[in-house]
């Protein structure tokens, strides 16, 4: 069976949901930032496999700046619950309760 | 229209008064009592000198000019709405102004020594005076609206004057009621002239005031088709002003006002009122059968309903009031057998001898440390002479005694209720004639006969009154013997000249011809029987009013043993109709009010259910939305994606 | 070799991801997902994109992955107390049924429409450093100058929340 | 002056607004700020003044007219104009004005400041919206009057103030909002915002209904017409004396306005349809407002609840739909305005005084404040419908008109339901002036009660004089409104009013029931 | 393939004058910060006051002209510039709140101020994107900024839960946004918005792409606006925020999310219309309403203003929702397609401005009374009697809110007047009704605030103390919000004329 493009599409679906469900699923802050990186992963390939199909260079420059953005998105996630920590001893998100009705 | 000759001096009979009442009114306590006093007085007696050159002046004319207006301004201008502040003086007004403005003056200066020692000398005398101004533009008024505003301004003065001693919550309650009841018969009043209004509004030509006299007399054509409704209506508010069942509850309340008051508004003058404009609007009454019919039963009714109840009162004013509610009854009878004449005959002698016998109770109430209990007064003939004779005048004048002023007038009344074929109206009439003879007669023996059952104090402070008070008891009493001479009748050698002298105004009636004095027998034999008859009945009540109260007869005790029992009770609590009332309308009316209305209906079903209500349901909906922001990152997250789902679903199954 | 590579990194990727959900560890958690970044690198490969292949491994699975290692470590150690319970069955569907959903979809979707395949034809070069550098320096060039203010916000951002509070010079 | 004649409209509603504003700026003292807001007023009150007397619109125009571009390049205008109505009510207005603020003199002394600036505001946002003639410029107006009356009572108020200022807001959005969504169509229909453009639309039937429905839900509410009356006794209770006032003697009639202005002439089709409605929610609540006042222990309560009775019979006569009914019902607004207003200022006089409004507490004030007695009998009779005090010529007029309406069902009936409140109004306050007045002094508080002061005289004596003026010479209103109600009234296209030569025979045939009633003037009858 | 293509020549430079004047800004205050030793309190302020200044400045003095530059990625114009001078005049605010909260605070965070400039870079670069890797980086910078500003205040634990909650879940909506971007780009071939309205009206390309990307792309913006569902990080976030940094959340990101969703909505109204109009609809309603129901019941005001910032989301998307309506109408109704898009759309940019004003003029006034501790004052029952002790500032809060109500004669009124208008031009009467039924919902609560204020007695916990200039900008900013409440026309106008010259 030839692989096509459809094959890789399904490939990111996957990823991307099982990141989603992980994000919801799990109570560790530290893991639900790496399902969001999971999902930027399965973005990713979307973006290549658009690159491929069109022939364009683009989507890879995209996948780049994805790749600036999660790296950005968890130092400074990290950073926030390093000092949630500090404070709380704790990175169940389940936990952070202070806000809430 | 026939044209009218103008008179301006018409405008100052209403406003002499008006002008006392302000000036003692803003002025108040800047104001000597003598002055006060005196000015009030001088005011009226104005009005009744002007009232008698006016009259004079009438005479002067040919009877079918015997109208004079006089239009101040317009009051209300409204598209072809026209009410005019005017006044007019025909032959019925001009009687109606001397006995007004003649009896009113008497009673002012009879107040002068009855409040003498008041503390609201000032303002009763206001008061008064505005009464006069009030009735005079009831009397005088050009129009039906005017009468109107006269009517309800003299039923403010009732009001003000019924509770003039507010101290005492009686006088105001009564006051409160007077008012409130009269109210009940203008919301008839009204409805007629809305009627009248609405009927003549489309077809009057420019100028006309839909509700002057003039104006309904000429267009009356057009209202013959509502003209039972009109009548009815407008007698609703008779019955209210002129205390006819079922609104005559309030008279008798209204006499905790001063007795001046008692004798000038509500025994002499104001309920005459309902009367006078029955009579004013005979040209429609005379339309309506039924309207007529309803009057005349209405009047007759009231006539043995208050003298019944006069039989067991032993407030002397009470008795005097529910004689004074039974006298009115007379002359509605007559209104309602169109004898106009005979009604009005019948309001200037009544004016007299009632006014006579309210002044003369006044006097003996005076004496007597202002205490009105019959059974604690007796013997007070030699004590107060003058007061003593002047009564009798009075009572022998009330019950219709040859020649005093009562007789020609009632038995003219019921001559003529007679006459039109009301045999049944005939025989109301005549027993309520001799029992009022019957409990004048018991009013005077309690009172003035036997020996006196008042306290040792208050019989040390028995004195007769002074002149301001008794002079004008004997000219009163003068009035009520000489009265009704002006109209003895055709059938004892009289010229009727009362009669002819108002024949005029209810010439639109007579023409008319549709109602039952039309056929009536000329038969004077009958008339002669009848007059007789009615004499005989009437000495007979005295005789045995007399003989029941003041001598101990085996007979009268026995009547009286018989009379103390149940009847008695019933008679003495006035048929419990105040109680009837109070249990059909007022307590249920009040219940309704704070139960249903307000608490259930207004705070309850739509403050409570419906406006606080959904304010509620929404809090509570907010309350349980806000649940689901629990602070949970992934409850949060979870939403989204369901969010994101139905929306995809949603794209997938309608693209 | 295309598509075994591509049902072998496939497979390893979908391996990985779920193994990154499922395990309690949050340090296997994390070694998983390198594993999973680096089989996403042979998939990029097999895309034509080699220079994003080798990013991909360097800095995906390397630097950033290294720093959720060490903050994992830093923090609290392995397994989170609050994750020793699973999650409540009567929940599992209120999870799983979004994605099955979508899942259903897309399969409804191919089963209806069949596959597609890649039928532009590439250039030469496509995909090289070469190749991307000229679109970044290029058409691409404000996005490659706003990504460094984006780094910068970062590290300012992380900076400032991690350091101690500066001394105020004027108290 | 040419700058502030030219500009007459502009300038009567606007200079008690500039008046708040300086307060709130520049004035420091409380007294000065008395004295400056009573300036302010009477100034006002001069100005309009020149309406008075230059108002001469022979078919009862519009005059004084200020047309500006505002938005959209000028399909929406800052657009005032003065006709009689307006003029009238605007008089109304004016002249509360100053003796508002007099009455508060020493009512308030908290943030006076604020008090005066807020009744200054009130003032413009009410004039505002008696003289605006562009939809939007009265919905701002119109929507504008809440803000200082919510302050008013809300800060000023009694015991439960939040609640009834809150209760006010809200209600009286609640009508407004749909107003709008109203408005905003009809703008689309129109392409513009002018009064003028719309009465020229010519709506089908349905829209009709609907518009009319959002409007006169917003008019509904403010008058109030039962059932929807129940913010007003709150906010009667709750508000200070001068709130009262003019809640009383103004704002209650912007509903009754709105209705004549906008609501009637706009939909004949909705008018049609609903006048049996509105006409017997107006009886219902005048029985029903006179019912619950007699039952009121709190003066003001009871006060409230007359103002829904007498309310009752001005919508009542607008619904008549008879020129007559109408007059009568503006005139009633002013009657209503003079006697309801000086009830609340008596009302105030007396809480001044003792700081309850329970009528159990007095009795036999008469004997302690008899000018007090004397200046609240005249008030209660002018507002039971006393001939020759002001009530009367209004209940007159609308039961006049009404009794001959010939588009309502059953309007005889109605207008006999009706007259039952003149009867019920005698009661209820008649029982309350002698729970007060009348008996002995029992309280012992009252026995060092003080009568009316020279400035509470100055108050209430021109009122008590525009009561007996009103009733004695109603033309000096009537005449100025005639014309106008007339030109307002055109497009329901009231049945001509044919002279009587047209139907003789009819007349003289029994049976009036649908004659008309009224004639216009006797060159249109022939038209 | 091969040839190296600099898109800049002289007119770009232009264009890109406004963005480096902020960026450069940015890393100039940061190095200040960092190296000069002798600064004193205020001077970061400012500078970067000076720096908004600049950029304004630099704005007027220079028009480059319509049309989108730099390769495709930004549109220059009237749109961008309405929205610079937005973000600029939002960013002013923000800095002097933030500066006023400092003297008394005791606390100093010298990154807020490049931070701030960097979030408005963001939000220029977004509003004025013309390609989705620009939407997708402005996004992204504002985004981080952001998550920042609202987390990074060191030691306050509910500010920390803040930023957290709103990082993990702007990450996760983030991805679904850079999905749908994918899509998108995976439809048209290419990420410049000019080159996928081409293929969109030549109809290439497959339509699920389309379809799926552009659902995904509305989740991400209306997370960013804050649409309901995916809404519910908002209150925490605003709650847990300084007010301040919720105050320039609540308007500024509010802003540039829906500059972006109108720019989308636009480029994808032809074929996608029939898709988004009626989930906006629902979305729109659902925003509205919940956010005013939940907003009633709250004693803590900025969740409170959280809650109402959802529901003004709702009217907005409500304009959204109308811009799209005539493509999905009867062909009768198309022809008012131009005239409808443009009422709506400008009404929008209306409501952004006056929302704004009188939102920061809210947040303004609750940040100044915040206490020492760095702990906002939030909680609504002490605010009681803020008249007597702060006469100045409970009225510019009290404007605010009535403004918000849309009680004329405020801005807020005329914005929903402008909104609503152009909703029922659209026949969209059932729409406009239920709007104003919200409208009338959140009157309660924001005369809650009113009533504590005005009409409850100060107590001993309430909170008092105000900062002058704070004060006295707030309450500019509310005589801003009454000015533009009597004199909207000018402003409209000018709004509309921003729409009229847009692409699509």
């Amino acid at each position: 069976m030839e692989v096509t493009m459809t094959h890789y599409l399904v490939l990111a679906a996957l990823l991307f949901l099982t990141g989603m469900t992980g994000f919801i699923v799990r109570r560790n802050a530290i893991v639900m930032l790496m399902c969001v990186e999971l999902m930027l992963a399965a973005t990713n390939i979307v973006f290549a496999v658009f690159a491929r199909a069109h022939a364009d260079g683009g989507g890879h420059v995209f996948i780049l700046m994805n790749f600036a953005i999660a790296a950005a998105e968890a130092a400074i996630g990290l950073a926030i619950l390093v000092e949630i920590y500090r404070r709380r001893r704790t990175v169940n998100v389940d936990d952070l309760k202070a806000l809430m009705e | 229209m026939e044209t009218h000759a103008n008179e301006t001096l018409l405008r100052w009979i209403v406003l002499a008064p008006l002008l006392g009442a302000a000036v003692i009114g803003l002025l108040n306590r800047r104001l000597p009592r003598r002055v006060a006093g005196l000015l009030a007085c001088a005011t009226v007696g104005l009005s009744f000198a002007l009232s008698v050159v006016v009259f004079l002046r009438m005479l002067g004319l040919d009877p079918e000019h015997r109208r004079l207006t006089d239009i101040l301004a317009s009051w209300v201008a409204y598209g072809n709405l026209r009410i005019d502040i005017g006044f007019a003086m025909d032959q019925l007004s001009a009687v109606m102004a001397l006995v007004v403005t003649g009896v009113g003056f008497l009673i002012h200066v009879y107040s002068l020594g009855y409040m003498a020692h008041d503390d609201g000398f000032r303002r009763f005398f206001a008061y008064l005076n505005l009464f006069i101004f009030s009735m005079m533009t009831l009397v005088l008024g050009e129009n039906l609206v005017m009468l109107f505003v006269g009517w309800e301004g003299v039923g403010l003065c009732s009001y003000l004057l019924i509770s003039f001693w507010f101290d005492g919550e009686a006088n105001a309650v009564a006051g409160k009621k007077a008012f409130v009841v009269n109210r009940i018969g203008d919301f008839g009043f009204l409805l007629g002239m809305f009627l009248i209004g609405v009927t003549l509004l489309p077809h009057l030509a420019p100028g006309e005031g839909a509700f002057s006299f003039a104006v309904m007399q000429h267009h009356a054509p057009l209202l013959a088709p509502v003209a039972t409704a009109i009548g009815l209506l407008l007698f609703l508010g008779a019955t209210g002003k002129s205390a006819q069942i079922p609104l005559y509850i309030w008279l008798p309340d209204a006499m905790a006002g001063p007795t001046p008051v008692s004798a000038l508004i509500h025994a002499a003058t104001m309920v005459t009122a309902g009367v006078y404009m029955i009579a004013r609007m005979n040209f429609l009454y005379v339309l309506t059968p039924t309207a007529m019919a309803v009057v005349a039963a209405v009047g007759a009714a009231t006539a043995i309903f208050a003298g019944t109840i006069a039989l067991a009162q032993n407030d002397i004013k009470k008795v005097l009031a529910y004689s004074t509610v039974s006298q009115l009854g007379y002359m509605m009878l007559a209104c309602g057998v169109g004898a106009f004449a005979m009604g009005i005959f019948h309001v200037m002698t009544h004016a007299f001898f009632k006014a006579l016998l309210f002044l003369a109770s006044g006097s003996v109430i005076h004496a007597m440390s202002h205490e009105q209990d019959m059974r604690v007064m007796g013997g007070l003939r030699r004590k107060l002479p003058v007061t003593w004779w002047t009564f009798l005048v009075g009572t022998l004048a009330i019950a219709g005694v040859f020649p005093l002023a009562g007789f020609f007038s009632k038995d003219e009344i019921l001559w003529k209720t007679w006459s039109s074929g009301n045999t049944v109206l005939w025989v109301i009439g005549f027993l309520a004639a001799g029992l009022t003879a019957f409990y004048m007669m018991r009013l005077v023996s309690l009172t003035f006969f036997g020996t006196n059952r008042a306290s040792e104090e208050v019989r040390h402070h028995i004195h007769e009154s002074p002149a301001t008070m008794t002079v004008p008891l004997v000219i009163l009493a003068v009035l009520s013997i000489v009265g009704g001479w002006v109209g003895i009748p055709a059938f004892m050698g009289g010229g009727a000249h009362f009669e002819h002298w108002l024949e005029p105004v209810f010439a639109g009636g007579h023409a008319a011809g549709t109602h039952g004095a039309a056929h009536a027998v000329h038969d004077t034999t009958m008339e002669w029987i009848l007059a007789g008859a009615s004499v005989a009945w009437g000495v007979l009540g005295l005789l045995l009013g007399w003989i029941v109260y003041t001598r101990r007869l085996a007979v009268a005790e026995a009547g009286r043993r018989f009379a103390g029992g149940l009847p008695y009770r019933i008679l003495e609590n006035k048929y419990y109709v105040d109680e009837a009332y109070d249990g059909a309308f007022i307590r249920p009316g009040y219940r309704l009010s704070r139960t249903v209305l307000w608490k259930g209906i207004d705070a309850g079903l739509i403050d409570g259910l419906l406006v606080n209500g959904s304010a509620l349901a929404v809090a509570v909906v907010a309350s349980v939305l806000r649940l689901f922001q629990n602070g949970m990152v992934r409850f949060y997250a979870w939403s989204i994606t369901v969010g994101l789902t139905v929306f995809v679903l949603y794209l997938s199954f309608s693209g | 070799m295309e598509t075994f590579l591509f049902w072998f990194c496939g497979a390893a990727m979908v391996l990985g991801g779920l193994m990154t959900v499922v395990q309690r560890s949050a340090v296997v958690s994390a070694v998983w997902l390198i594993f999973a970044f680096v089989a996403a690198a042979g998939i990029f490969a097999l895309l034509h994109a080699p220079f994003v292949a080798i990013l991909q491994v360097l800095v995906y699975a390397g630097a950033i992955m290294v720093l959720f290692l060490f903050v994992i470590m830093m923090l609290q150690g392995p397994v989170l107390e609050g994750e020793r319970r699973r999650m409540k069955p009567a929940l599992w569907p209120a999870v799983a049924i979004p994605p099955l959903a979508v899942l259903v979809l897309v399969g409804t979707r191919i089963a209806d429409h069949g596959t597609a395949a890649f039928t532009t034809p590439l250039p030469a070069g496509f995909g090289s450093p070469t190749h991307v550098a000229e679109l970044l320096l290029g058409r691409y060039l404000l996005a490659f100058e706003l990504i460094s203010i984006a780094l910068l916000v970062a590290i300012i951002g992380a900076l400032a929340i991690g350091k101690e509070e500066r001394k105020l010079p004027w108290k | 002056m040419s700058f502030i004649t030219d500009h007459i409209l502009t300038w009567v509603t606007f200079l008690p607004l500039l008046g708040s504003l300086l307060l709130w700026t520049v004035v420091r003292r409380d007294d000065h700020a008395r004295v400056f807001a009573l300036a302010v007023a009477l100034a006002d009150f001069v100005l309009s003044l020149h309406l008075w007397f230059r108002y001469d619109g022979p078919g009862g125009q519009d005059m004084f007219t200020e047309k500006v571009a505002w938005l959209f390049g000028g399909k929406i205008n800052y657009h005032l104009a003065c006709d009689g109505i307006s003029l009238v009510l605007v008089m109304l207005t004016t002249f509360l004005g100053p003796l508002v603020i007099l009455s508060a003199w020493k009512a308030v002394t908290e943030r006076v400041r604020d008090y005066m600036a807020m009744l200054l505001f009130l003032q413009a946002a009410m004039l505002g919206t008696f003289f605006a003639r562009d939809m939007l410029l009265f919905y701002v107006f119109w929507e504008a009057m809440l803000i200082p009356m919510y302050f008013i009572i809300g800060i000023w108020g009694g015991q439960r103030r939040i609640y009834a200022a809150v209760k006010f807001f809200i209600f009286t959005m609640v009508g407004s909002v749909f107003m709008l969504v109203a408005i905003l169509w009809m703008y689309f229909q129109a392409g513009g915002m002018g009064l003028e453009q719309f009465l020229a639309l010519d709506l089908e039937r349905q829209a009709q209904l609907w518009l009319f429905g959002a409007f006169i839900l917003a008019f509904a509410i403010k008058v109030p017409v039962f059932p929807l009356h129940t913010w007003l006794p709150d906010a009667h209770v709750e508000a200070p004396t001068a709130g009262s006032v003019i809640l009383a003697g103004v704002l209650l009639k912007m509903g009754t306005y709105g209705m004549l202005r906008f609501a009637m002439p706009l939909f004949p089709a909705g008018v049609e349809a609903f006048a049996p409605l509105m006409s017997i929610l107006a009886v219902i609540g005048i029985i029903y407002g006179a019912l619950v006042a007699l039952v009121q222990p709190d003066i003001k309560k009871l006060v409230a609840y007359s103002s829904v009775s007498h309310l009752g019979f001005v919508v009542l006569g607008l619904f008549s739909l008879t020129p007559l009914g109408v007059a009568g019902g503006i005139f009633q607004m002013l009657a209503h305005g003079l006697s309801t207003g000086a009830l609340f200022l008596l009302v105030g006089v007396i809480y001044e005084r003792r700081h309850t409004r329970e009528i159990s507490e007095f009795g036999g004030l008469a004997h302690r404040m008899p000018g007090y007695a004397t200046v609240f009998m005249i008030t209660m009779l002018a507002s039971v419908g006393l001939p020759g005090l002001a009530g009367f010529v209004g209940e007159f007029m609308i039961l006049l008109g009404t009794f001959g309406s010939t588009t309502l069902d059953h309007p005889r009936l109605l207008t006999a339901l009706a007259a039952t409140g003149v009867v019920l109004g005698a009661i209820y306050m008649l029982w309350m002036y002698q729970r007060m007045f009348f008996g002995k002094l029992t309280n012992e508080k009252n026995r060092d009660l003080r009568d009316l002061s020279v400035r509470e005289y100055a108050v209430l004596l021109p009122l008590v004089v525009f009561m007996f003026w009103l009733g004695v010479r109603p033309g000096m209103v009537l005449d100025r409104v005639e014309a106008s109600v007339e030109r307002v009234l055109a497009p329901l296209a009231v049945p001509a009013s044919p002279h009587a030569d047209d139907y003789p025979q009819h007349a003289l045939g029994g049976g009036t029931a649908d004659a008309p009633v009224f004639v216009v003037h006797e060159g249109e009858a022939h038209r | 393939m091969t040839h190296f293509e600099m898109p800049l020549d002289a007119t770009s430079w232009s264009v890109l004058l406004p963005y480096l004047v902020i960026g450069g800004g940015g890393l100039l205050v940061m190095l200040v910060d960092a190296f000069v030793r002798t600064l004193k309190k205020d001077h970061l302020s400012y500078l970067t006051l000076c720096v908004f200044l600049a950029s304004i400045v630099v704005q007027i003095a220079v028009h480059p002209g319509e049309g989108p530059r730099l390769g495709g990625m930004l549109l220059a114009g009237d749109w961008s510039r309405f929205f610079n001078y937005l973000f600029a005049g939002i960013g002013i605010m923000t800095t002097i709140f933030a500066t006023g909260i400092y003297d008394r605070d005791g606390r100093y965070r010298p990154e807020f101020y490049p931070l701030l400039l960097f979030t408005v870079l963001g939000m220029m670069v977004l509003a004025a994107a013309n390609d989705l890797l620009a939407v997708f980086l402005g996004l992204e910078t504002m985004s981080l900024a952001t998550y920042i500003l609202a987390g990074g205040v060191r030691g306050n634990v509910r500010s920390s839960e803040a930023g957290f909650k709103y990082l993990v879940l702007g990450g996760f909506s983030s991805a679904f946004l850079l999905m749908g971007m994918a899509l998108l780009y995976g439809y048209a071939g290419d990420t410049n918005f000019d080159a996928i309205a081409r293929v969109l009206a030549t109809g290439g390309g497959a339509t699920i792409l389309v379809t799926a990307g552009s659902a995904l792309m509305l989740m991400g913006f209306g997370f960013k606006v804050a649409m309901v569902p995916f809404h519910m990080w908002t209150p925490d976030v605003y709650d847990g925020a300084p007010a301040y940094v919720t105050g320039f959340m609540a308007t500024a990101v509010k802003a540039a999310g829906f500059a972006i969703l109108l720019r989308v909505a636009l480029l994808l109204q032809p074929q996608l219309a029939w898709a988004w109009y009626p989930v906006l609809t629902v979305f729109a309603v659902l925003t509205m309403s919940l956010g005013n129901l939940v907003a009633l019941v709250q004693n803590n005001i900025k969740r409170m203003l959280a809650w109402s910032s959802i529901a003004h989301a709702g009217y907005l998307l409500l304009g959204v929702v109308t811009l799209l309506s005539p493509a999905v109408g009867d062909p009768a109704r198309q022809a008012l397609a131009r005239t409808v898009g443009e009422s709506a759309a400008s009404a929008v940019l209306f409501y952004l401005v006056g929302y704004s004003l009188m939102n920061l003029a809210a947040f303004g006034v609750v940040n100044v009374l915040s206490n020492r501790g760095g702990e906002d004052a939030d909680d609504i029952n002490r605010y009681a009697g803020l008249s007597r002790r702060r006469p100045v500032a409970a009225a510019t809060l009290a404007v605010a809110l009535l403004s918000l109500a849309g009680i004329p004669p405020f801005v807020g009124f005329m914005a929903k007047f402008y909104l609503f208008a152009a909703v029922v031009k659209a026949g969209l009467v059932p729409l406009a009704v239920i709007g104003v039924i919200n409208s009338l919902v959140s009157v309660y609560y924001y005369l809650r605030v009113i009533v504590v204020m005005y009409m409850k007695d100060t107590e001993a916990d309430s909170y008092d103390g105000v900062e002058w200039v704070s004060v006295a900008t707030a309450g500019a900013l509310a005589a801003l919000v009454l000015y533009l409440g009597i004199r909207p026309d000018a402003f409209h106008a000018a709004a509309a004329s921003v729409i009229r010259q847009l692409p699509f």
